[in-house]
């Protein structure tokens, strides 16, 4: 239950750089990955891999963890992908074998379908995690308050980041407390402990919930929840360069095939 | 006197005891001010009417001679003159980063940015949180929270400043810091009013004690004064300082021995800031 | 011989590698993934939610308008539901997965409040917890935040009727959970249709790979739910 | 010795640097042990990896002499035998009422409900709960809670008792009446180890202190060879309770003038339980 997301994205070594390059660039290169061919799109994964493991040195044991986890999505899905039932025989099968009148089949289409899949996931997924290990989210929230996301929005996301952390400390502690006295030990009193859990951190909240509305008054609340952000940030020559370069090579090379 | 209670009833809805009941008390301006009394005597009920946060069922509540009326306009200015920083920081810090939580109290004010800048750069330096700035609220250390939320109500000059048990869970260094923090403070001329369970800090840093029993005032005075009442203290269960304890076993020495040097000696450690 | 014991070598292998990896992903089977989905479907779901994410923005502004205090308990019952998905649950497979718990949402808040948050929802599971995307995000919305909701508060209200609450509450959050996966599901085939069997060929395929940890899950949090009910009750 | 650590090096997911590193300490059986430290020195950590709740990164922790191998089944046999209660009651109760919340660890363990209803009667009585067992939990006072906190853990009867701060917040009262708890659980020969800031009440209550510093032993000893080495303290920026700080200036006084009766008053009223 620990988001390390996060931890590394306050960490990162472009955090300095300001969110709305990091921002920009990261959709620009979604966008290309989106019409790119699988060839271009590897590459695509690889460069963004680059700034992530060696630009921004987030542990590429990490990085390689998050991508997993898209890859593994695909895996369960390539079955139903892959894997054809037909009556007879399928126009397409690559390789196929019958049970009583059933025609089980390896799909030319499905696999070329499954190939065209990964090569996508794995570009746009690079573009995504870029973000998220560069920027931290109090950032992205400062460019979407910028480019005038409505202000109820901009303000419930300030307010439930602040208040997941918090409920997530508590259901850690709950968790924690109630390990050490054995809770979860079989599979019934897993699923009673699990309930009182939620159930007492249902309470939490609804406690949380009063005593924000005390304190938030007792510093003056007028309806919002506006606050303001000084932060300064320092634009990089060199990696605005090599972000605008690359993009440029991609976009001619995705245009003139 | 800056904010005084009359005759003041609270009872919390849908129970049937008050949790103050009758209380008639001043806060003494510019001073020192500690509360103290058994858990559940009011103290943080105390807290919540003085912000204006609670209305209380009967007696009134007054600021510097003006009775609240508990309009918008007069708990926004009460709120600015009267600052209230909660028990628990958790739930009292709401933006993501300290710097903007920080600004929010100003932001509320309509503040606009270029005033709100310099103010939040100062209070951060003031509190030792400047490298802190950017940092997300959920990467604090306790000690950090408890400072941010002092910060918070400061940033907006508070006249009277309430603190409802800042010294739970630090150590004796953030203890200490916390003591600097609060000198400084009173030298700009805030009043402080603190509620701790710690009868040797309120001996050793109040101006002005003020204990409660049940929802009313009990004793109040200078600590000397109010921790010579001994048999009232003891019947309130909370006892006297051990400072106070061997102060009065000195006097009763004194009398006895005359101004031996081993009673002055010991008298000094015991005062360590006093000439 | 020698060439099939090496061919059942690979096989295990590739088997044992593909259980690790895909076991790992049940905690998200139900958000698709970054980049799964073709532009154009991508597109279309986000055309298909945004009207419903707009229509509940518009009755949350109203609401916070009148009270805006009701600010803080949206964020808060948000920050729950981010909690609650994270909280690990026993599944009959043996592996884990979560509770989506916009079943309890939608009956204490309403369905079309619980979109919205729901949105907000899903942005966090894929900025803090890397769970779905950002250009599947309109389809993810579609099935968690719009049919789960939706169905749960209709189910609910439905049985209700016949004055057993307990089972209106445990039928709501597991068909709402059900369909979410239905939906995911349908969102697959209509993107991927076998080539031959079209669509519904697809869509059985799909539903029945995720059914094997799907339906166990949808019972689980429909039992869960009835228990965290039964606890507020007490309270 | 009851549970001994040996050069134990803990760091939490996601961060840098240890928070235990090489610690190598032993609990003392049937002893009252202080565990002191600034606030972030890993105390709480050392709890929780005394309670197999987490896992070493390296070394190696012994209960009785045998290292934790943390399979489930020496996992819940080790829970049984050292009993952990968490600073904050509000983190660590987790049922609707007095009575479940008591019951939750038995029923862990598979106890029937005939063996649990005698348990909990008994455990109700001893901790002065019995016309609560029924109340709902967030109706108790905050003593309350701290005395449920307890009971949860004593009934299940442990031989070491791990507590985190149970005085903060507590009046003076309730931190009196804990005291004397505290004496009937020791007194039954359960060793317990008590992590607190008051200085003050390590002095009076332990037998032997524990020193930590950023993750390492820095002292250890009965509290009177510990609070002698006054400068180590100081850099520690811990400091030495009052009453040590008179014993020594005592010591000193008594060097120059011998054994005067002042002298002998005063150390009478720092020691009031010994002859």
């Amino acid at each position: 239950m620990h988001l390390w997301l996060d931890t590394l994205s306050h960490r990162n070594r472009l955090r300095q750089l300001p969110p709305q390059h990091k921002l920009l660039f990261a959709t620009i290169v979604l966008l290309i990955a989106l019409i790119a061919t699988p060839i271009i799109q590897i590459a695509i994964a690889i460069w963004l891999g680059i700034w992530i493991v060696i630009y921004a040195q987030i542990p590429c044991r990490i990085y390689l963890r998050l991508l997993s986890l898209a890859i593994g999505f695909w895996l369960i899905s390539i079955p139903a992908l892959i894997l054809g039932i037909a009556d007879r025989s399928a126009s397409d099968a690559v390789l196929g074998f019958s049970i009583g009148s059933t025609y089980f089949y390896l799909s030319q289409q499905g696999i070329l379908q499954a190939v065209v899949i990964l090569t996508r996931t794995l570009s746009t997924v690079s573009c995504l995690y870029f973000v998220l290990f560069t920027t931290p989210f109090t950032e992205i929230l400062q460019v979407l308050k910028q480019i005038r996301c409505p202000e109820v929005l901009t303000e419930l996301l300030m307010l439930m980041y602040r208040f997941i952390f918090i409920l997530l400390s508590t259901a850690r502690e709950l968790w924690i407390a109630q390990h050490s006295r054995n809770g979860y030990r079989s599979v019934r009193r897993w699923f009673y402990s699990l309930s009182l859990l939620i159930s007492q951190l249902f309470r939490k909240t609804m406690e949380n919930y009063q005593q924000f509305v005390l304190s938030t008054a007792a510093r003056g609340f007028n309806g919002e929840f506006r606050v303001y952000s000084p932060r300064t940030y320092r634009p990089s020559r060199r990696y605005a360069i090599e972000a605008s370069l690359g993009c440029l090579i991609l976009l001619l090379i995705s245009l003139c095939r | 006197m800056s904010l005084a209670f009359d005759q003041v009833e609270y009872t919390y809805p849908g129970t049937k005891n008050p949790v103050i009941q009758g209380l008639t008390v001043e806060i003494p301006i510019a001073k020192r001010t500690a509360l103290i009394g058994q858990n559940g005597c009011g103290k943080t009920t105390l807290f919540l009417l003085a912000n204006g946060l609670y209305k209380p069922q009967r007696g009134t509540i007054a600021w510097k001679g003006q009775t609240l009326s508990y309009d918008r306009r007069s708990l926004i200015e009460l709120r600015q003159k009267v600052g209230l920083v909660f028990q628990n920081p958790e739930q009292q810090l709401i933006a993501s980063t300290v710097a903007e939580d920080i600004s929010y109290g100003l932001c509320n004010l309509g503040w606009t940015e270029s005033e709100i800048e310099p103010a939040i750069a100062k209070s951060l330096a003031e509190f030792g949180l400047t490298e802190l700035a950017h940092h997300p609220i959920h990467h604090l250390s306790l000690g950090q929270k408890k400072r941010v939320s002092l910060a918070d109500v400061m940033v907006l000059k508070p006249e009277l400043l309430l603190l409802d048990e800042p010294t739970a869970y630090l150590d004796p260094l953030h203890t200490r810091m916390l003591a600097q923090t609060l000198e400084t403070i009173h030298a700009n001329g805030t009043t402080i009013l603190m509620a701790t369970h710690d009868l040797e800090w309120v001996y050793r840093w109040a101006d002005w004690v003020i204990v409660l029993d049940r929802g009313t005032l009990a004793l109040e005075g200078t600590p000397q004064t109010v921790f010579a009442q001994k048999s009232i203290l003891d019947h309130l269960k909370l006892g006297v300082p051990l400072t106070i304890d061997l102060i009065s076993l000195l006097n009763h020495l004194e009398e006895q021995h005359g101004n031996h040097p081993i009673i002055h000696q010991i008298r000094e450690r015991l005062h360590p800031n006093q000439p | 011989m020698r060439t099939r014991k090496w061919m059942s070598l690979a096989a295990m292998a590739g088997l044992s590698l593909y259980l690790v990896l895909g076991s790992a992903t049940p905690a998200q089977a139900m958000h698709i993934a970054e980049g799964f989905l073709p532009v154009q479907w991508a597109a279309f779901w986000w055309a298909i939610s945004l009207p419903f994410f707009a229509f509940g923005l518009r009755s949350l502004t109203r609401i916070t308008r009148q009270n805006p205090e009701l600010k803080l308990l949206l964020a808060l019952a948000g920050a729950f539901t981010f909690v609650l998905s994270a909280l690990k649950l026993p599944s009959v497979t043996g592996s884990c997965s979560h509770p989506t718990g916009t079943g309890l949402g939608a009956i204490l808040f309403g369905p079309a409040v619980m979109t919205v948050l729901g949105g907000l929802v899903l942005l966090f599971q894929a900025v803090l917890l890397a769970h779905g995307g950002l250009t599947t995000l309109g389809a993810n919305l579609f099935s968690m935040a719009i049919v789960g909701p939706f169905v749960a508060y209709g189910i609910y209200h439905l049985v209700l009727r016949t004055g057993n609450q307990k089972a209106a509450i445990f039928l709501a959050s597991a068909f709402a959970n059900l369909l979410t996966y239905v939906t995911t599901s349908i969102q697959l085939a209509l993107a991927f249709p076998a080539a031959t069997g079209g669509v519904w060929a697809a869509f059985l395929k799909f539903a029945g790979i995720f059914a094997l940890t799907q339906i166990p899950l949808a019972i689980s949090e429909g039992l869960l739910t009835v228990l965290v009910w039964n606890w507020l009750q007490t309270y």
